[in-house]
């Protein structure tokens, strides 16, 4: 499994660099909301400092739901979902391949991101361990619980809009602990010991949990 | 085409559940007396936190029976028509539960909504199962179908403790207790205690009756797409060598697929 | 006879539609089975059927040792499928396509170059994109990630299409040499065959089961189907 | 009483009686789909089930 799961990491990751999907079209939607939510709201800088970490994290919510689509299409296009199964790679393995490509990609894309956000909006931050331990826990749960949801929407014509209705009430909590270490962590009152970490974690390990198991009756069915 | 034995415990329920509701109105709205700090409103309380059960008991259900379909040694198309008829009748009761709860908030507190845990958890929940319900609706074999959906209803059920103590913590660390828990210990009067049980039995009943119904309904739609796909079986053993019987272009297939969403 | 192939009353039921309806099938070591019929037949869904990719509704099928209805993936990795579908990925090479695929199926890499240049892919041509490739090229990516990997049981769907003379040949000699050292071969093909390529039987479906099953055919037998 | 309740009492009956009518009336139709067809099928008991 976890043989078929680098194999696949590197192969998903190889052909995202070479399309460059994230940089080119996914980064710049992502900074385009950060822009507009100023708009909708205050342009003071009290507001949008105050508001930072949880429009940081709607906005890498919707841009997930562009990498977890296109990390199950690349295994749509000329059925290279056929192949791998024909070639016998293991569903687990497919599917923490798939989680570690989709994470790497985020990740980067929100350290990206942050950066505009401190331009942009002017948060100071102070807890960095927590910032970076709540990113990462955060990445993996939306990077898990999106890849197994796409996969779950695959196939349908409407998937462009069934994926969003599946994928953002079971990420919420996702948004609702992340956005909340982060306003610890920017408040000043950071501390690794902060709940809302400790539900990230959960969440990152029930997800990939539920799709290492999952997954493979999913894509056999 | 449905034992007698179904047919009669069905019409059975059916008739409690009519009595019943009857009754639960009757003594909620006339002869149970206005509390005295609520007043007349403590009449919700009747309705209320029965139809709030009755749309966890079918969640509840639904993850049993879709466990059951997902175990390969029970697995059985059944348990994934029972997931989706009690989905479903979890989703109007869930509707419900916000709709009563609304209007219990606005005069009681003042507001039609409040970020409440136990509000908010119950609205994502209703989002949730509408999920589960249009991911059914995706054109699908029935295994496909059932699978799939199983998947989707055991995590909506597993995200309900994740989402609820999220929000717990989201309100309370923020600003103090919740708004709903005062008002729901309030000293009940012995009327009013049996009321309320009758409220919970009548709308379990109710549950019981739609379930039954419904999950009849999914069965004949099923028999349909069996009976259906026999003819077809049959016309393709029958005529060897047949022209036009193209698999990706029939239209045929395309008929079919319509009936198979339930 | 130790079969590789045993279908016995397999019926396929994909979308609510009937693909295959009771289907008979033995195979041992060693055949070429040119498979026939027309459009629609259940051609296409057999091969698919033998490689583990759809679900038998009923019926009992064995490939190559193992059960498809209980162990649906078991045999797959050791079952090489040409289809319609060439399952490459577009944005990667055609050399990193064929290491992928030997990678995935834990073959010896080491033949890449080898299968790439059997098939007439050299030099740039092996490091240039799948993308910018026609679908005779692509043909022979998969083609090449095929005779690579030296599968059992080669599941060949009309695998002459949009390839060249010159590669049909080189495709030919890999089934036959490849049947002589006891795989097996079968081959969905519309076009007469000719060149060096014989079948040992041809087997005609029409609405998704067996009509004719013809064996032992030392000469040619391949007369143009009706389309 | 105070408008509240009624209302609350309202969506409850109304909204569950609609569900159950549809429920009957889907239910009704579809028996009409498959009365004939099944005398047909006890004809032959030989067919394939999943």
């Amino acid at each position: 499994m976890w043989r078929d799961a680098l194999l696949m990491a590197g192969k998903d990751l190889r052909i995202e660099f070479r399309s460059k999907v994230t940089l080119n079209q996914i980064l710049p939607f992502a900074f385009v909301t950060l822009i507009v939510f100023a708009f909708a709201l205050d342009t003071s800088p009290g507001t949008l400092q105050k508001v930072a970490p949880g429009l940081f994290w709607l906005a890498v919510l919707f841009s997930s739901i562009f990498s977890v689509d296109r990390a199950v299409a690349i295994e749509t296009n000329d059925n290279a979902g056929d192949g791998l199964a024909v070639y016998g790679v293991d569903s687990g393995g497919i599917f923490l391949g798939k989680v570690t490509s989709v994470f790497v990609q985020l990740f980067l894309l929100e350290a990206v991101l942050l950066v505009g956000v401190v331009i942009l909006y002017g948060p100071a931050i102070d807890g960095w361990p927590l910032v970076l331990l709540s990113a990462f826990f955060a990445t993996v749960g939306i990077s898990a619980a999106g890849v197994m949801y796409s996969q779950l929407a695959s196939g349908s014509r409407a998937k462009q809009t069934l994926l969003p209705l599946l994928l953002i009430p079971v990420t919420s909590p996702v948004l609702l602990a992340a956005t909340k270490s982060w306003q610890d962590a920017f408040s000043s009152t950071a501390s690794l010991g902060d709940p809302w970490l400790r539900l990230l974690i959960v969440f990152s390990v029930v997800y990939l949990a539920l799709g290492a198991v999952f997954y493979g009756s999913i894509l056999e069915a | 085409m449905e034992s007698k034995r179904y047919k009669w415990t069905r019409r059975a329920i059916g008739i409690v559940s009519l009595l019943l509701v009857a009754a639960t109105v009757i003594f909620g709205l006339w002869i149970t007396p206005p509390d005295v700090v609520q007043g007349q409103l403590v009449r919700l309380i009747y309705v209320h936190p029965p139809v709030a059960w009755v749309a966890y008991l079918a969640y509840g259900i639904t993850s049993i029976a879709s466990t059951l379909y997902l175990w390969k040694r029970t697995r059985n198309m059944k348990w994934d028509l029972l997931a989706a008829s009690s989905a479903e009748v979890g989703v109007i009761f869930t509707a419900l539960t916000l709709v009563t709860g609304s209007i219990w908030g606005r005069p009681a507190w003042g507001v039609w909504w409040t970020w409440d845990a136990r509000l908010t958890t119950t609205a994502l929940l209703f989002v949730l199962y509408l999920g589960y319900l249009a991911l059914r609706r995706v054109p699908a074999t029935s295994h496909q179908r059932a699978v799939r959906s199983a998947i989707a209803g055991l995590i909506a059920f597993v995200d309900v403790p994740i989402v609820h103590q999220s929000v717990v913590w989201w309100r309370t660390l923020h600003q103090g207790a919740t708004v709903l828990n005062p008002s729901l210990s309030p000293k009940i009067h012995g009327e009013m205690a049996m009321t309320l049980l009758l409220g919970f039995i009548s709308f379990t009943f109710v549950y019981a009756w739609m379930l039954m119904h419904r999950y009849q309904i999914a069965g004949f739609e099923q028999k349909i797409l069996d009976i259906e796909l026999d003819q077809i079986l049959e016309e393709r053993l029958h005529e060897p060598g047949m022209e036009s019987m193209q698999v990706e272009l029939s239209p045929d297939v395309e008929q079919i697929d319509r009936h198979s969403k339930v | 006879m130790q079969s590789l192939v045993s279908f016995k009353k397999v019926i396929v039921v994909s979308g609510n539609f009937p693909i295959l309806t009771g289907l008979d099938f033995e195979t041992g070591p060693g055949e070429v089975v040119l498979v026939k019929g027309r459009n629609g037949a259940g051609k296409t869904s057999f091969l698919r059927a033998v490689a583990g990719l759809l679900r038998i509704t009923k019926g009992s099928a064995l490939v190559l040792g193992v059960d498809l209805i209980s162990n649906p993936a078991d045999a797959r990795h050791r079952v090489g499928l040409l289809g319609h579908e060439t399952f490459l990925y577009e944005d990667l090479t055609a050399k990193e396509n064929v290491t992928f695929v030997l990678k995935a199926t834990r073959s010896n890499i080491s033949k890449v170059d080898a299968a790439l240049s059997a098939v007439g892919l050299t030099g740039r041509l092996s490091d240039l994109r799948v993308s910018s490739m026609s679908a005779g090229q692509r043909k022979k990516v998969a083609l090449a990630a095929l005779l690579a990997r030296e599968p059992e049981l080669w599941l060949l769907d009309e695998p002459h299409a949009a390839l060249d003379s010159w590669t049909r040949e080189v495709l030919d000699t890999a089934i036959n040499s490849s049947v002589a050292n006891g795989a097996t071969v079968l081959l969905v093909s519309h076009e007469p065959l000719h060149g060096s390529l014989m079948p040992t039987r041809v087997v005609e479906l029409a609405g998704g089961k067996v009509i004719t099953d013809t064996r032992d055919i030392k000469p040619v037998v391949a007369e143009k189907v009706p389309l | 009483m105070n408008g509240y309740v009624e209302a609350g009492y309202l969506a409850v009956l109304g909204v569950l009686g609609g569900y159950s009518a549809l429920l009957l009336g889907r239910s009704k139709k579809l028996k009409k789909v498959l009365l004939p067809v099944q005398g047909k099928k006890a004809q032959d008991e030989s067919r394939p089930t999943e």
